[in-house]
C-alpha cells in the first residue's frame, strides 16, 4: 500500500468537494506567519506530516493561539523524529508541516472506506466516537461501529448513507451534509483505488459544517500504473531505504527485529523460514522473498543488503527452485562475496532445492565458500541458530 | 481420482505465446496435461507449441473443446481475461498472475456469479493432479500420484509440503494453490468439500498464512462438514501487524487474521495443527 | 397454508407515512396482516396508524423483527428503498412502485444476489394468502380461502381470475401478482415450485402477458417439474407489435413474446391453456 | 419509450466521441445549397427525419450528386408522408430534413445495445450484415449474429469488444477503432438510460474510419425524470396527438384499428378486454387503461377521446375497481356526456364492479344514460358487440 500526507489527501478530499480546514505548507517561520495572518490570526493547528497514525498523543499536532505560539511549534517538529505507536522506536523524522486554521467543533465522527476483503467489496465504517483510536473500539466498544458494505454495482446507495447519518444521531442540514459527504468519500475511494480512505475525526463544526479534520489515504499498490496522480504524491522519505532500495530490484524485504538474516523465494515459504527460526529459539532480522523471476543482480543485491545490516548475525538461505534457479542464487552469492572481501563475513546457512540445485551447489562450493549446508528447513533452521549462537560465545 | 483436474481435461492457455505462457504451456504439455491450444489476441490462426492459437477463448471453446484456462496475461489485462474465460464457458480458470488491482478483483468476483465456472487464484501457482495434469507454474517433478489433497494459500511452502508428502511415500490425489491475493477464486471450504466428496482423497494438508479469516471461516466449516483427517499450518507467526508480506492478503490489520487466532480455530474444529513446516508430511502420515 | 405469507409474517411499510402508504397499510392492517410499523426516513421515534415509525428498515427489524416489507416509495427511490429492504435482512420484500427505470432495477437484481430474500414486483399488486394476510393493494374482499394458487404479471387481470375463483368456489391459497415490468423479482418459475411444494395447494392459475420470455421458460420448468393442474391465460392476443400496452414488459420486440407462442409454449408442457379470460375459474373447477 | 430523431442522436454520439458524418438541418432550398458547398460540393445524403425505421427502401434516404438534386430531394421529402413498414399506411409526414456528407464506404455492420430483459444487464448485438433488417436476419440467419452481454459491474469489457471485432473480420486500425467506438456506445446508452441504441450501418469507410452512418436511440421512458437532454430532445410532433393528450391526463392510450372502444382500469385487464372482444368476432378500437389514481377528470377526458374517434362505433367500459372507484368513473362519464348533447353518441356497455360500484351505477341510471349493464366481461364483451351489429344494420 502507497500512504500519502494527510495535506495531499486533502487535496484530493476539496477537489471532490469535500470540505476541508483551510490551510498551507509552511516551509518555515516566515511562512507560518504569512500563513497566520490567512488563516485569520486567531487559532491555527501544526501539523507534522508523517505517514503514521498517532500524531496527536505524540505531540506532532498542536493548536496554537498566537504566531509566536505557532513558529515555536512548528520549529520543535521540524527535523526531529515523532515516536506514535506506529512508526516504532525511531520514530519517523518530520520533514514537513501543515499549518490550518482552527475550527470550532461541535461533534467528531470516524468514518472510513475499506475495502472488505471477506465480503469483496468496499465498507464503510462509522462511529460517533470520532478521534478514537478505531481498532481499539472496535475491541472495547463494538456496538459504537457501524459497517455498511457498498456493492459495486450501486455504489454508495442513499440508504446506507441515511443509516450512517441516522446512528451518527445526525439531522437536518448536518444529517444531508454528511450523507453528501460519505458519497462524495465512495467516489474518492474508487477513483484512487484506495485500500483505506480515513477520515478521523470528521467534524460537525458549531456553525453546522461537516468537514474532514484528519484524513488518511492509503492506496492498492497493485493499481498503481493507472494512478499517475498518487504516484506524483509518493514521498519517499517516509519509505525505509533498504526497503524501497530491494522493491528497485523487484525483492520483497522487510525489515524486523531479530538477527538472523533470511533469504527466501516465495512469500509463504518466508514466512515459514522466520516461524521456523522463532521456533528455534531466535528471530529473524527481515522478510525476504526474493520472488520467482529473480535474476543474479537482484540476488547479489539482496545479500549486499543483508551483509551490510549491522543487525544480522547470520543467514538463512531456503530456496525451494521451482522457477528460481538454484544457479543463479549461487551466482548472486559468489557476486556479493566478491564485492566484499571475498569471505562470507557472518555464518550463512544455505538449502538449494529444486531446479539447478547440484550446479548451484557446485559453484558455491568451487569458490571456496564455507557455507552450511542443509537439506531440509528443520536443520537449516537449527543450523543457523546455532552457529549464530556458536559465533556469539567465539 | 482427483477433484477438478484429470489427465481428461482440455486445456488452454491464455497469454499462449507470451513469454511465460510459452514457457510454462511446455512444461505442461511435457507432464502430459491435455493441453490443447492457446489465447492470443491477434494471432489467431497461427500455431505455437504445435498447438493451435486462437483469437479469442470462445473460439478456443468452439474448435477444441476447451474447458480449463491457465491465465498469465499482464495484471492490467488479467481481470479482462478471468471474464472472458467464464464467459467462453471455461469451467476451471486458473490464474497465475499476480499484481492484479483489488477493484479488478472485486468487479471479477460479481461477474462470475453469473458463470457455473471455478477459479483458482489470481496470484497462485495454479493445481496439479500428479501422474495425470497440471495447470500451473509448479515443478511437476516433486509430486506423487497418491490419496493426500493439498490447498494453500502459498506458493513455494505448497511445494515444500508436497515434497514432504513424497519423501513420506503418501503422494498427492491433487495439490491446489489458491493464491495470496486478498480476493481470490476457490478457498479453503471449497477445495476442502471436493477432497471430502472425493473418494480417492484420504487427508488433506490445509496452508493458510496470516491476513483475512479465510481460515476461520474454513474452521467453522470444517467442524461442520468435514470428516477426513487435516494437517494444517499458518505461515506468518512471527510476522509484524500492519506490513503486507510479500503476499496482498498476507497482513495482519488491526490485531486481525494473527496466526494464533487461525492455529486456534482450526485447532478447536479438530484439525491437526502443526507449528513447524517441516513436519507436516510426517504429521499427516501419522494420522492416515 | 400458503406460500411466503401468513398470518405471522411480521410486515412493515416503506413510504408508511405517505398517501398510499398510509391508506394501504391501513387495509392491510384491516385485513388482518401481522403489521408491526413502518420506516419514513426522519419520522422515526414517532407513530402512526398506531404502529411505530422508524427510521431505517434495519431498526423496524432490529425491534419488530420485521421479516417482509411493502414499499410504496416513488419510483425515484424505490430501488434503494428494495435495496435498503434486502440489506437489512428482510425475507420477503413487496414492491408495489410503477415507473422505476430499468437501469435501476438490473442494478437492484444484481445487489440481490448477494442476500437470501424474495422480491415480489415491482409495479404489482402484491400478494396476498387469503383469510390471513395481505400485502399490497388488491381488494381483500373478493378472495376466499381456498386450495389454488394465483401467479400473473398483471393487477386487475388477476382480480377478475380470483373472482372466478372465488364464485366458483375454489378460493385461492396464496395469490402473487409479479408485477408488469421487464426486470422484476419472483417469476412463474420460483412461484410455480413454491405452489407445488405447498400441500395446500391443489392447482394453480397462471396469467402470462405478450413479452419478454417468462411464459417460455415456465412451460420448459413445469415440463420437467410440475405435476398440479395449471390453468393458464396470456393477455394481449390482440396487441400489434412494437407497441407497450401499459405495462413496461408487455412489448412484442421483433416478432418475439406474441400471446400465441406463449400459449403453444405452455399446451405443448401440458398447461390447461384457456384464449377466456372470463373462464379461468370454470376451467379450473373442471381440472380439480 | 421515447426516441429521439437520427441527427440528434448522431450529435450525442459524436459528443461522446463515436464518429459521425458531418451534416446540418436543412430548412429550405438555401440551407440545402449553403451545406453542399459546407460538405464539399461532391456527394450528400438528403435524409428525411422521422420516427421509424424502413426510411431507405421507403425513399427517405436520397444520395445526391448535384446540388440541383439534392435540393430536389429535400423538397420532395419535406411536408410529405413518408410510408415505411414501421409508419403504418397513412405513413409519417416530414417535417425534418437532414443533410450529410457522403461517405466512400467499405463495409457496413450492424451494431447496437439493447436492456436484455432475460439476462437482466445491456447486450451488444452485432452483424457483419450492415444495414439489415436485424430481427428478419436473425430469424434466416442467426450465425450471422453475435450477441455480448454488459454485466453492469464490469462494462464493456475489452474482451467482449475484441471478440465482436473479431467476429466481423477486422484487424489493424480498423479492429482498434471499432473496439473503442464499441466501448463508447455502452457509455452514451447508460448515461442517457436508453432502451436501444442501434447503428445500422456502422461503416468501416475506404479511408480506414468506423462511422454511424444511421443511429436510433429509444429511451426508458421511467428514467425521462433524471435525463434533461433527451427530454428536450423530444419531437411531439412525431407523436399520435390523441396517446399524446391522454398521457397528459396520465391515461395509457394506444389508439388500433377496430371499431370498438375501451376503457379498462389496469393493462393486463386491458388487454385481456381487448382479447374478449376479438373472441367475440369484433375487433378493438384502442387499448386504454385508466389505471389506478384516476380522477374524474381524467375519466371525462377518456370518454371524449373515445367519443371524437370516428372509428368508433360502441364502448366497453370494463372497470375491475380495487383502487379505482366506480363512482369516479360514473361522474367521468356523466361529465362527458354533459360535454355534448346529454345523450350517448355510440351504445355503451358498462361492466363496473368493486369499490363503490353501487354508487357508480346508481348515478349512471339516474342520469338516466342508456347504457347495457354487464356483469362479467363475457357478457359485456358478447354485449358491446351484439349492440354495435344491432346499430350497423339499424
Amino acid at each position: 500500500m502507497l500512504n500519502i500526507h494527510e495535506y495531499q489527501t486533502k487535496q484530493l478530499l476539496a477537489q471532490a468537494g469535500i470540505a476541508v480546514p483551510r490551510g498551507m505548507l509552511v516551509e518555515d517561520a516566515a511562512a507560518v506567519a504569512s500563513g497566520w495572518q490567512a488563516l485569520g490570526g486567531e487559532l491555527v493547528v501544526i501539523k507534522a506530516q508523517i505517514h503514521a497514525g498517532g500524531r496527536g498523543k505524540a505531540g506532532g499536532v498542536r493548536l496554537c493561539r498566537s504566531l509566536a505560539e505557532a513558529q515555536a511549534a512548528a520549529e520543535a517538529l521540524r527535523g526531529q523524529p515523532l515516536i506514535t505507536h506506529q512508526t516504532g522506536p525511531r520514530g519517523r523524522v518530520v520533514r514537513t508541516i501543515y499549518m490550518e486554521e482552527g475550527l470550532s467543533i461541535a461533534r467528531e465522527f470516524y468514518l472510513s472506506l475499506l475495502m472488505d476483503r471477506d465480503a469483496g467489496m468496499p465498507a464503510f465504517v462509522v462511529s460517533a466516537a470520532g478521534g478514537m483510536d478505531i481498532e481499539q473500539l472496535a475491541e472495547t466498544s463494538p456496538e459504537k461501529i457501524l459497517t455498511m458494505l457498498v456493492h459495486p454495482v450501486a455504489g454508495a446507495s442513499a440508504y446506507s448513507l441515511r443509516r450512517m447519518g441516522f446512528f451518527l444521531g445526525l439531522e437536518g442540514d448536518a444529517f444531508k451534509a454528511f450523507c453528501r459527504v460519505a458519497g462524495q468519500l465512495y467516489e474518492v475511494f474508487m477513483q484512487y483505488d484506495a485500500s483505506l480512505l480515513e477520515l478521523n475525526p470528521l467534524v460537525l463544526t458549531t456553525d453546522g459544517n461537516i468537514v474532514a479534520l484528519d484524513a488518511k489515504l492509503s492506496v492498492d499498490d497493485n493499481a498503481l500504473y493507472r494512478q499517475p496522480t498518487i504516484r506524483a504524491l509518493r514521498d519517499i522519505n517516509e519509505e525505509d531505504p533498504r526497503e524501497r532500495e530491494a522493491a528497485e530490484h523487484g525483492l520483497n524485504y522487510i525489515a524486523l527485529d531479530g538477527n538472523i538474516g533470511c533469504m527466501v523465494n516465495g512469500a509463504g515459504l518466508a514466512m515459514a523460514t522466520m516461524d521456523m527460526i522463532h521456533l528455534k529459539g531466535a528471530e529473524p532480522a527481515n522478510f525476504l522473498d526474493v520472488g520467482g523471476g529473480v535474476t543474479a543482480a537482484a540476488v547479489r543485491e539482496a545479500f549486499r543488503l543483508l551483509f551490510a545490516d549491522t543487525q544480522v548475525q547470520g543467514i538463512l538461505v531456503n530456496i525451494f527452485g521451482g522457477i528460481v534457479r538454484c544457479d543463479i542464487i549461487a551466482q548472486g552469492l559468489l557476486d556479493a562475496v566478491a564485492d566484499g572481501d571475498g569471505h562470507l563475513p557472518v555464518p550463512v546457512v544455505m538449502r538449494l532445492v529444486g531446479t539447478h540445485e547440484e550446479e548451484g551447489q557446485r559453484m558455491v562450493r568451487e569458490a571456496g565458500l564455507k557455507v552450511i549446508w542443509a537439506h531440509d528447513l528443520d536443520a537449516a533452521a537449527s543450523s543457523i541458530v546455532e552457529a549464530v549462537r556458536a559465533a556469539e560465545v567465539a | 481420482m482427483s477433484i477438478l483436474l484429470d489427465e481428461h481435461t482440455r486445456v488452454i492457455c491464455q497469454g499462449f505465446t507470451g513469454k511465460q505462457g510459452s514457457f510454462h504451456s511446455r512444461q505442461m504439455i511435457e507432464y502430459g496435461t491435455c493441453f490443447v491450444g492457446g489465447v492470443t489476441p491477434g494471432k489467431g490462426g497461427s500455431r505455437h507449441l504445435d498447438r493451435p492459437v486462437f483469437n479469442t477463448v470462445a473460439e478456443a471453446v468452439a474448435a477444441e473443446g476447451a474447458e480449463a484456462s491457465v491465465i498469465y496475461v499482464p495484471a492490467p489485462f488479467a481481470a479482462d481475461a478471468i471474464m472472458e474465460a467464464a464467459c467462453a464457458g471455461i469451467r476451471l480458470i486458473v490464474c497465475i498472475t499476480e499484481g492484479i488491482p483489488v477493484q479488478d478483483m472485486m468487479r471479477v468476483q460479481q461477474v462470475l456469479q453469473s458463470y457455473a465456472c471455478q477459479l483458482i487464484g489470481p496470484n497462485c501457482p495454479g493445481i496439479i493432479t500428479p501422474g495425470k495434469a497440471k495447470i500451473g507454474i509448479m515443478p511437476g517433478h516433486i509430486h506423487l500420484p497418491g490419496r493426500i489433497g493439498v490447498i494453500s494459500r502459498s506458493g513455494t511452502l505448497t511445494y515444500e509440503a508436497v515434497a514432504q508428502l513424497t519423501a513420506n511415500g503418501l503422494g498427492q490425489s491433487t495439490c491446489i494453490g489458491m493464491g495470496g491475493d486478498p480476493l481470490h477464486g476457490m478457498g479453503f471450504i471449497e477445495a476442502l468439500q471436493a477432497f471430502e466428496d472425493d473418494a480417492a482423497t484420504d487427508g488433506v494438508v490445509m496452508i493458510g498464512e496470516i491476513g483475512g479469516a479465510d481460515e476461520e471461516r474454513a474452521a467453522d466449516y470444517i467442524d461442520q462438514h468435514i470428516s477426513k483427517p487435516i494437517v494444517a499450518f499458518i505461515a506468518g507467526a512471527t510476522a509484524p501487524g500492519g506490513r503486507r508480506m510479500g503476499h496482498a492478503g498476507a497482513i495482519i490489520s488491526g490485531g486481525k487474521g494473527t496466526a494464533a487466532s487461525k492455529f486456534e480455530a482450526l485447532a478447536d474444529a479438530g484439525v491437526c495443527i502443526e507449528h513447524n513446516p517441516a513436519l507436516l508430511g510426517q504429521r499427516m502420515k501419522e494420522r492416515i
